[in-house]
């Protein structure tokens, strides 16, 4: 029996179209505008002016909290402005464009091939490094991940996961990571661990990716034996931290809190990447790779892309936008956002850009909840998500927070298999927004 | 493409569908439905056939007139309405009776409490348990099984008592209890009744659809299979009954039917299976489910054992329905890190 | 008015003081009529499973045994002749429980005519016990139930049970017979 | 032992005095629709009904019928059931304020219209029941509104995210459910 | 209070405050005495008298009573006209009086009564709370022979004890039942609510 | 014993005595409550709707009896006259506020902005606008799926489904429950204006004057000519969005014309003399007019 | 603000709609307001024979609220603690009652003492309870929510 959560999950099809690509580079665009917040935290402030010129990985935009993260310049060229731009929140947000004007670097960065296996920095080092890079969760929330390494007092960090699942339909990112760049991600788990100061790491895989668990079984015997590779079951969602760690380790996050509160630190592959090229490459999180695919899509596939880059690029490059499209979405189908418009500039969150041909994005009618309890049986976080809904259409808030309606992951494992085509996860949203104020409201009081 | 579409996540959504759904429990229903139509002739037909018609096009009317809303009566939910309804009624029903029954089921039962999905009580059975107490007499003459015999059903019998002379007879249940109560032995009584084999497929006098224990519990494992319902209720259900009436007869089986007669007769197998399902009117997680099949249970062999009536279990679902909020705020789904109960 | 507990106390007193005296006259008043009305059912009841009298069978009724309980007994005398016993009887198997029904004898031990007095029984089924709802309980009429076993068909005995409440025919059987035998008993022979 | 038993059953589940007798309704349909609160209420009106019960069955015996006053039933059980309520309330309040004060949450005495006096006259009046098994029956019926109020407050819950047509909304769907659930508990039929 | 005509106050309790279907009040006669529509017919009527006649007292009275112990001198002088219906229809109808058993005395505490003593009686003229009496009494007694009557007509097939064959058989034996009781006071209540709110709207 | 003596005896007791006992407790419980409350809440409209402030009538009438003076008292629905009635129960003076409206802040009808996506998600405003910037570029804009219209308890709002935006129409009392409602803050509520006559700038757009000219046609791009033209002061700008202070404005109807995207609106105010012969011209050279004698008084 | 930062504090409670009547310095004094059907009914104030009083409570200061006389507020107590209390005033009296009835009458068997022998019992009880009134006292605090 392949490990996994105790209950609930859905099994959507995977369709991972560019699973076989090879990844590939995105040219650069002439101009970039890159979003002054790509992470979960306090706002940023700017550090560039208009006119001024900037090299590649050269820091443009400065954290100004702990939780928040440096954001640097993915290319070199000339500011042309601070404006704002629509993103994939949908919403217009302050952005720096830059003119590109060829690509030249920053010195410090080191851009050879070259692995570096030594870890030359201590941990606290490691983390100001981490954090001066600028780097962020990859896998979704793009929080920022020196926060994450720095366990607070009281708390003891017992393993780290890195998270290789990928449970996301049609995304591939992450398992081409693992496949072409096994060794720096290795090395970057071993300074995570460093970070961390801890003596275990699991890197948790779903059985989908067979190769890319031989590949790493293979790489990680080379370099130490405190690495485990552990092959989960394919169930959504499997990378949902909550999910990996009970699967991993057995130990169950407790309701509001977070993973460290089980002793454990979970980080995305792409972000463990990040990590090296940071630590041992001086590199800042300038790049990523996203996978751009979707049913009609002519050439789906796997790209490096500079952090700026307009989403009509990577479209692009996958042979233009199809005639059916219905939805592009930055992420998989089931976290993704829709994007209203296609000038949003991928970020350091973009792990994919998915093209939905209308019939297969239009939603059903919604019907009224026939009380099936399929939802409430999927949800991997025990709540029930048809209740929480009703709850949410009447507004009855406080009845929302006791029926633990911030609890939920987001995860959409309700709205996918709900037979009457409810919007559960919209009103559970709605709902967690207004409970969350209520929430702040009552405390700051 | 100009325009993008916009919604928040998931994008994804499954195949299943409310209509799907429930066309896969009507799929279920039927092979009890042909072996009925076969047993009791075309009265079985006649009487599905008006209990189908008119819940639907109740419910059509009520949608679209006293409701004022677009009906959408194709969702299938009235058909199996209909259907459950015919199949807890004897197979020589007059028509008006089992019109009357669709009304109250689907107007009473359903439509009351805003339609589809929000009706406390299972509409079959509020339709069912009123016919059973306003037309006892009518509701309780069950015609016996006759290999394919065909016309056997009056459309306007003036005189009630035509009904039970000659070709119908109370059902095993029926006769289990009045010969109890008459101080007569189980085993006895046994004698007069059909065999269990008889029972489990189906040649016994009966409400039409109630009859074969074989094909109801086929129907139960498709609609498992097609994960339509889950096994916690019937299971439960099933269990309890087995669980109750065993014990009474270890303890006497002379005053006591065996446990298997208690499983196969009477509407035990389709309110486990089909009623007791239902979802608008069954808990929502696991552990309550189990307990309401419990509770169905137990109150059904109260009903059977020292009630008036020979059988419980339409009350008994009912009765559970009621519960059923009660238990939903007492078992919820074990929340994912939950503190430890201190 | 302004309230003071002597205020107070007096305008209660006074009010409850006032209505119980309108009260007790008005009892005294329906006293008579109440207690006829109790009676009328009983004398009505009597003079249809009697055959007719003339005595006041009500002033002279008795209890006679049966089963370690008792039943009453009236007599219906015409001209001082006895033409009738009435015996007040009841069953606990029926479907709502108990219920009463009064019979009545002629002296040679067939039934002259029978009446529930009281039942608790489904309207439309059982109830058609009642003589209101359905002469059902005239087949007992004239039955010596030394020949006329007082027993439903379907327990082998010659009574036609009510469609769909055989359980409230049982019952009236059971009444009847509880009445016969102890009329048997205990009358008959003070009758010769 | 069994008796008691029985007459537990009978007014709890068979004869319920909401669903089948007809009393207290209007604080059924009223109520709360919290649970919790409707348990509370439960617990107050079982205290209430038995405490009223026994003290009119007493008044009753020894003082109504003792002197011929009958006629007094009605005016005196009205005035002493208010009165004992009002004085536990008020012994409550003066023995353990704070006590008090959280039980105020329930509205204990909204509850005590038809069901109290109800019950307090038809133990009164039934010649059958001793001291005891009026109190036994008392609680028994005071068990069975608090069951039906539960249920009917758990069931009135989730309506709340119902979307029952307008014109039903209120009063008419509680009359409906409290039909829809006699319809159901008349399954109990014969039980006692 | 505004002052009415002497007609608004008759009026008022048949249709706008029917006590029955828009206030709610006195539910349980309302549903415990209409297997037929004589029975509801019978219960309304003690009940109107009783209305009447404790309004004309209170009305009598209100002058003479300390405010303080207003509530329990209503109380006797209800109780005390309801004790008189109890014994008179024992005594004169004893048959009616036997269907409706316990809601006699329970009159005393159904709050139409007191309700309209202390609201109205206890403040208006003896005449308009006479009129009030009448009316809310009137109002209710409609209320409980219409359903009782169409629980007669459904659950038996007659009215007033007249047959209307209209079923082969009794009739929907549930209408004169406890269930039917509820049901049809529940649709009937949510008719008259809607009708009412259409006639006050127009 | 006779038996009237009798049942005056027992029942003079028990009445007696029970009567104290309820005496007793209706005076230990006995909160009092100020008839004037049921005084005030008869004169209240029973909407309660809470535009006052408060969970309903009753607890508003509460409040009114309370309070010292009824200035910071005010019932939306019934207005000045309610008021008026409610003080002279209390015997306080209240003094008339200015009735007030809800109007609706944007003006961008399908027609002038145009869609550039399409929302296929719970159709409610709250929901649509948790979810990105709506399906305009205007990220300001009504989303038009009526949060308002569901809130409103008086019909007041209707949705106009050519131009999909809500329409207020006089049964509204300024409850402000819609004003809650609107996760796009659009609805503000106005003075009524004399003779119901109100001017206001239909537009809450905030970005820059290119970008929202481009999502649109009858934005507010903060041009200024209104606020040079207006002679009271009544107009500001702030984020490129202008806003007349409904206090100052003398309802001159000058910024009207001048507005070249049409965003300020005038409501309730008969057709223009001038406009009936020809229309821009006339207006543009009564605007050019306006602007001038306005610059020469600012000199 | 994501929801990580904030605390949770989730616990049963029973709660109830009411009017704060005074403000004084360490405590609120509020009155419950009456159950949905009974706020609304003309005749609340008379509706039953006995039930005319309003209840007030006493519920504890929150000086982090700004709360006036007259605001409509929810007050709760801890479900348990409302459980508890039920117990307290009524289940274990109710049992006290029924059993001493039993009981004296299995004894004595005469109905008129038993019956006045199970209300009297009634009078110590309540004593106790008074006697223990201030280890009570510290258990049914209402708050504000
Ligand atoms: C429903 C759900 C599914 C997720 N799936 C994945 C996944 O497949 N892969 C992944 O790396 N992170 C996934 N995440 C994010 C992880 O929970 C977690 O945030 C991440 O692994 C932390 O690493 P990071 O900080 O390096 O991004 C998912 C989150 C949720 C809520
Ligand atoms: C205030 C705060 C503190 C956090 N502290 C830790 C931490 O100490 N350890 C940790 O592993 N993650 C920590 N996280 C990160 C979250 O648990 C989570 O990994 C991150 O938000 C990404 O989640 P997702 O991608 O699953 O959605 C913290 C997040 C917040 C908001
Ligand atoms: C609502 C209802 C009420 C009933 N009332 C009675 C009754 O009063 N008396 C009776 O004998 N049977 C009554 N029955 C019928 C019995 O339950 C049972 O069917 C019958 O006694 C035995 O059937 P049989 O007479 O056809 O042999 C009633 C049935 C129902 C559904
Ligand atoms: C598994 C299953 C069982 C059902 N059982 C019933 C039933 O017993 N009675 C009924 O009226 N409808 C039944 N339905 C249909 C439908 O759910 C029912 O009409 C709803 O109660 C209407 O809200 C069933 C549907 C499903 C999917
Ligand atoms: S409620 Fe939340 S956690 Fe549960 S299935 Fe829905 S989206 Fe996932
Ligand atoms: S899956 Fe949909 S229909 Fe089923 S219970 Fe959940 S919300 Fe209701
Ligand atoms: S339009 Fe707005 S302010 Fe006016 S009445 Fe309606 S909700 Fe209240
Ligand atoms: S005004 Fe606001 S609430 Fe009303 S429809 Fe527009 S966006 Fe929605
Ligand atoms: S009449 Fe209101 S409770 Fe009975």
């Amino acid at each position: 029996m392949l490990k996994t959560f105790p209950k609930g999950g859905v099994h959507p099809p995977e369709n991972k179209l560019s699973a076989d690509k090879p990844t590939k580079i995105l040219g650069i665009p002439e101009e970039v505008a890159i979003p002054l917040q790509q992470h979960l935290g306090a706002p940023n402030k700017v550090i560039v002016d208009k006119k001024n010129k900037v090299k590649v990985g050269q820091k443009i935009v400065e954290a100004s909290g702990f939780v928040s993260a440096n954001v640097h310049s993915s290319v070199s060229g000339t500011v042309t402005k601070i404006d704002e731009i629509i993103d994939a929140s949908g919403y217009k947000k302050p952005a720096v464009f830059i003119k590109v004007e060829g690509d030249e670097w920053e010195e410090s960065i080191d851009r050879s091939k070259d692995i570096i296996k030594d870890i030359k920095l201590s941990g606290e080092e490691i983390i100001k490094k981490a954090a001066e890079m600028g780097i962020v969760g990859l896998g979704g929330a793009t929080f920022p991940t020196h926060v994450k390494l720095s366990v607070p007092k009281g708390s003891k960090c017992e393993f780290l996961i890195i998270n290789g699942v990928e449970c996301e339909p049609y995304l591939t990112s992450d398992h081409r990571l693992m496949l072409e760049n096994a060794d720096e991600l290795i090395i970057g788990t071993q300074i995570l661990m460093k970070a961390l100061n801890v003596n275990k790491a699991f890197i948790g895989v779903e059985n989908n990716k067979q190769d890319a668990i031989e590949h790493l079984n293979n790489i990680v015997k080379k370099y130490t034996n405190d690495i485990e590779i552990v092959p989960l079951k394919v169930q959504y969602p499997q990378g949902g931290e909550k999910q990996l760690i009970k699967a991993v380790t057995g130990r169950e996050v407790p309701s509001g809190g977070l993973p460290i509160h089980a002793g454990v630190v979970v980080q995305n592959v792409g972000t463990t990447f990040a990590v090296y090229e940071a630590i041992q490459k001086n590199k800042p999180l300038i790049e990523r790779i996203a996978t751009i695919t979707g049913k009609s899509v002519k050439e789906p596939g796997n790209y490096w892309f500079r952090i700026g880059t307009p989403v009509n690029m990577i479209i692009e490059a996958a042979g233009g936008l199809p005639e059916d499209t219905g939805k592009v979405i930055s992420g998989g189908p089931m976290m993704g956002k829709a994007l209203n418009s296609l000038d949003a500039p991928m970020t350091k969150g973009t792990s994919g850009i998915l093209i939905m041909q209308i019939q297969e994005s239009k939603r059903g009618n919604i019907m009224p909840c026939i009380r099936c309890t399929k939802c409430v049986n999927v949800c991997p976080q025990g709540l029930e998500p048809y209740l929480l809904m009703n709850i949410a259409e009447k507004q009855i808030w406080e009845m929302a927070e006791k029926e633990h309606n911030m609890d939920c992951i987001e995860c959409g494992s309700c709205s996918f298999i709900c037979p009457s085509d409810r919007p559960l996860l919209d009103y559970i949203r709605f709902g967690k927004q207004k409970v969350a104020a209520m929430i702040r409201a009552r405390s700051s009081k | 493409m100009d325009n993008l579409i916009i919604s928040q996540s998931p994008h994804l959504h499954a195949k299943d569908s409310v209509k799907k759904l429930m066309y896969a429990v009507i799929i279920a229903l039927l092979p009890s439905l042909v072996l009925s139509i076969y047993f009791y002739g075309i009265g079985a037909i006649v009487v599905t056939a008006f209990a189908v018609i008119s819940a639907v096009a109740f419910e059509w009317l009520i949608v679209k007139y006293l409701l004022k809303k677009e009906p959408s009566i194709w969702d299938g939910s009235a058909i199996i309405t209909g259907l459950l309804l015919a199949f807890n009624v004897p197979s020589n029903l007059p028509i008006w009776i089992i019109i009357i029954g669709a009304l109250v089921a689907i107007g009473i039962g359903k439509m009351s409490f805003g339609g589809l999905g929000q009706n406390p009580f299972n509409p079959a059975l509020v339709g069912r348990v009123f016919l059973l107490i306003s037309f006892p007499v009518q509701m309780t003459s069950w015609p016996l099984p006759i290999k394919s015999r065909l016309i056997n059903w009056h459309f306007f019998p003036s005189d009630p008592k035509a009904l039970i002379d000659g070709y119908t007879g109370a059902t095993s249940l029926g006769i289990m209890k009045e010969g109890l109560k008459n101080q007569e032995v189980a085993s006895s009584i046994m004698e007069k009744i059909p065999s269990h084999m008889q029972m489990f497929y189906g040649e016994m006098g009966g409400s039409l659809g109630e009859i074969s224990a074989l094909l109801l519990i086929l129907g139960g494992l498709y609609m498992i299979y097609r994960k339509v319902i889950s096994w916690h209720i019937p299971v439960s259900t099933i269990v309890t009954v087995l669980l109750f009436s065993g014990v009474l007869w270890l303890i006497n089986p002379q005053t006591n039917a065996d446990p298997l007669f208690h499983l196969l007769t009477g509407g035990l197998m389709l309110g486990a299976i089909f009623m007791a399902t239902d979802y608008a009117t069954s808990p929502m997680s696991n552990k309550g489910k189990l307990i309401f099949g419990a509770g169905i249970g137990i109150l059904t062999m109260l009903i059977r054992v020292w009630g008036a009536y020979p059988e419980g279990v339409s009350f008994a679902i009912l009765i559970m329905n009621a519960f059923v909020p009660l238990i939903n705020k007492g078992f919820k789904p074990k929340l994912f890190g939950a503190k430890k109960s201190k | 008015m302004k309230s003071s507990l002597l205020t107070m106390s007096l305008s209660l007193l006074l009010v409850s003081g006032v209505s119980s005296a309108l009260l007790a006259y008005v009892y005294s008043l329906t006293k008579d009529p109440i207690a006829q009305a109790n009676n009328q059912k009983k004398i009505d009841a009597l003079s249809q499973v009697l055959p007719e009298f003339n005595n006041e069978p009500i002033a002279e009724c008795y209890k006679i045994p049966s089963d370690g309980d008792s039943l009453t007994c009236y007599i219906g005398k015409k001209d001082d002749e006895i033409v009738g016993i009435a015996i007040e009887t009841y069953t606990n198997i029926a479907f709502g429980g108990h219920f009463s029904v009064i019979v009545g004898f002629k002296p040679d031990g067939t039934i002259y005519n029978t009446m529930i007095l009281e039942h608790k029984e489904t309207p439309g089924l059982g109830d058609k016990t009642d003589k209101e709802k359905s002469d059902w309980s005239n087949q007992f009429n004239d039955k010596d139930p030394n020949v006329f076993k007082l027993k439903v068909k379907k327990d082998g005995g010659d009574v036609d049970a009510i469609t769909a409440a055989t359980i409230s025919s049982r019952a009236y059987c059971d009444a009847v017979s509880r009445a016969y035998n102890s009329f048997i008993q205990y009358v008959k022979p003070t009758l010769q | 032992m069994a008796e008691y038993i029985l007459i537990f059953i009978s007014a709890v589940l068979v004869n319920n005095i909401v669903l089948a007798k007809f009393l207290g309704i209007c604080p059924f349909i009223g109520v709360s629709k919290k649970t919790s609160t409707a348990m509370g209420m439960s617990a107050a009106v079982v205290f209430v009904i038995v405490l009223a019960t026994i003290v009119t069955w007493l008044l009753n015996k020894y003082v109504l019928v003792k002197f011929n006053l009958i006629f007094l039933q009605t005016i005196v059980f009205i005035l002493v059931i208010a009165a004992l309520v009002q004085m536990v309330e008020i012994i409550l309040k003066k023995v353990s304020p704070p006590l008090y004060q959280a039980l105020g949450i329930f509205l204990p005495l909204i509850t005590t219209n038809c069901a109290v006096l109800g019950v307090a006259i038809l133990v009164a009046n039934n010649k059958d029941y001793g001291l005891l098994e009026g109190t036994v029956f008392g609680f028994s019926t005071a068990v069975g509104f608090g069951l039906a109020l539960i249920i009917f407050s758990g069931i009135r819950e989730q309506l709340e995210f119902s979307d029952i047509p307008k014109a039903l909304k209120g009063a008419p769907i509680a009359l409906i459910i409290a039909g829809i659930l006699a319809l159901a508990f008349m399954g109990f039929a014969g039980l006692a | 209070m505004e002052s009415k005509s002497k007609f608004s106050i008759l009026t008022n309790g048949i249709l706008k405050e029917n006590p029955t279907f828009i206030m709610i009040l006195g539910t349980c006669p309302t549903l415990g005495t209409t297997t037929s529509a004589f029975n509801g017919l019978g219960m309304g009527v003690a009940t109107l008298f009783v209305l009447v006649m404790s309004n004309i007292f209170i009305s009598l009275l209100k002058n003479l009573i300390p405010d303080k112990v207003r509530i329990p001198a209503y109380i006797v002088v209800i109780a005390t006209f309801v004790t008189i219906v109890d014994l008179s229809m024992n005594a004169y109808v004893p048959a009616l009086y036997k269907t409706l058993g316990i809601f006699i005395p329970l009159i005393v505490v159904n709050c139409i009564v007191l309700g309209r003593a202390e609201a109205f009686a206890s403040k208006n003229s003896v005449l308009d709370s006479t009129l009030d009496g009448i009316g809310m009494g009137i109002g209710f007694t409609l209320a409980l022979v219409m359903i009782g009557g169409i629980r007669e007509i459904l659950g038996s097939g007659k009215i007033f004890g007249l047959n209307l064959h209209l079923f082969p058989g009794d009739g929907i034996l549930v209408f004169i039942l406890a269930p039917g009781g509820f049901l049809v006071f529940g649709y009937l209540m949510a008719l008259i609510i809607n009708l009412n709110k259409k006639l006050q709207k127009s | 014993m006779n038996i009237i003596v009798l049942s005056v005896i027992v029942l003079g007791v028990i009445g007696l005595f029970s009567g104290l006992i309820l005496f007793f407790i209706a005076q230990k419980f006995k909160v009092y409550e100020d008839p004037k409350i049921d005084e005030v809440e008869a004169v209240l409209p029973a909407a309660n709707c809470g535009g006052c402030g408060y969970a309903g009538c009753r607890n508003f009438a509460e409040a009114c009896v309370k309070a010292e003076n009824l200035d910071s008292l005010n019932c939306p629905v019934g207005g000045n006259k309610t008021m008026q009635k409610v003080a002279v129960i209390l015997g306080k003076t209240v003094e008339a506020k200015d009735p007030q409206i809800a109007v609706i802040r944007c003006n961008g009808t399908p027609e002038f902005r145009k869609r550039t996506n399409i929302y296929d998600g719970a159709t409610t405003c709250a929901m649509e606008s948790a979810l990105y910037g709506g399906h305009t570029d205007c990220q300001y804009g009504c989303l038009g799926h009526g949060d308002c219209v569901v809130v409103c308890k008086f019909d007041a709002i209707e949705m106009d489904p050519v131009t999909m935006l809500p329409v207020v129409n006089d049964k509204c009392t300024a409850c402000g429950a819609c004003v809650k409602a609107c996760p796009k803050n659009i609805i503000e509520l106005r003075p009524k204006g004399k003779k119901d006559r109100r001017i206001f700038v239909s537009c809450v757009n905030k970005d820059k004057g290119g970008t929202a000219k481009k999502s649109c046609q009858v934005a507010c791009i903060g041009c200024k000519a209104c606020f040079n033209v207006c002679k009271y002061d009544a107009i500001t700008i702030d984020n490129f969005l202008a806003y007349i202070d409904p206090h100052k404005c003398k309802l001159c109807r000058a910024c009207v014309t001048v507005c070249p995207t049409n965003a300020i609106w005038e409501l309730n105010f008969p057709p223009r003399k001038i406009k009936e012969e020809s229309e821009t011209n006339k207006e543009a050279a009564v605007a050019d007019e306006n602007k001038n004698k306005n610059d020469e008084t600012l000199q | 603000m994501p929801h990580y930062f904030i605390t949770m504090t989730k616990q049963d409670t029973i709660e109830h709609d009411a009017v704060i009547k005074a403000v004084f310095d360490d405590y609120y004094e509020a009155e419950i307001l009456q159950i949905a059907s009974c706020a609304s009914c003309q005749l609340k104030k008379l509706c039953s024979v006995s039930d005319m009083a309003q209840k007030t409570i006493i519920v504890q200061k929150d000086n982090q609220k700004n709360i006036k006389t007259g605001d409509n507020v929810v007050i709760y107590l801890a479900q348990s603690k409302g459980l508890k209390a039920v117990f307290l005033g009524y289940v274990l009296p109710l049992i006290l009652v029924i059993s001493s009835l039993f009981i004296t009458f299995e004894i004595i068997k005469n109905e008129l003492i038993s019956g006045i022998i199970s209300i009297v019992i009634l009078f110590p009880y309540y004593l106790i309870l008074y006697l223990l009134r201030n280890k009570i006292e510290n258990e049914y605090k209402f708050f504000i929510k």
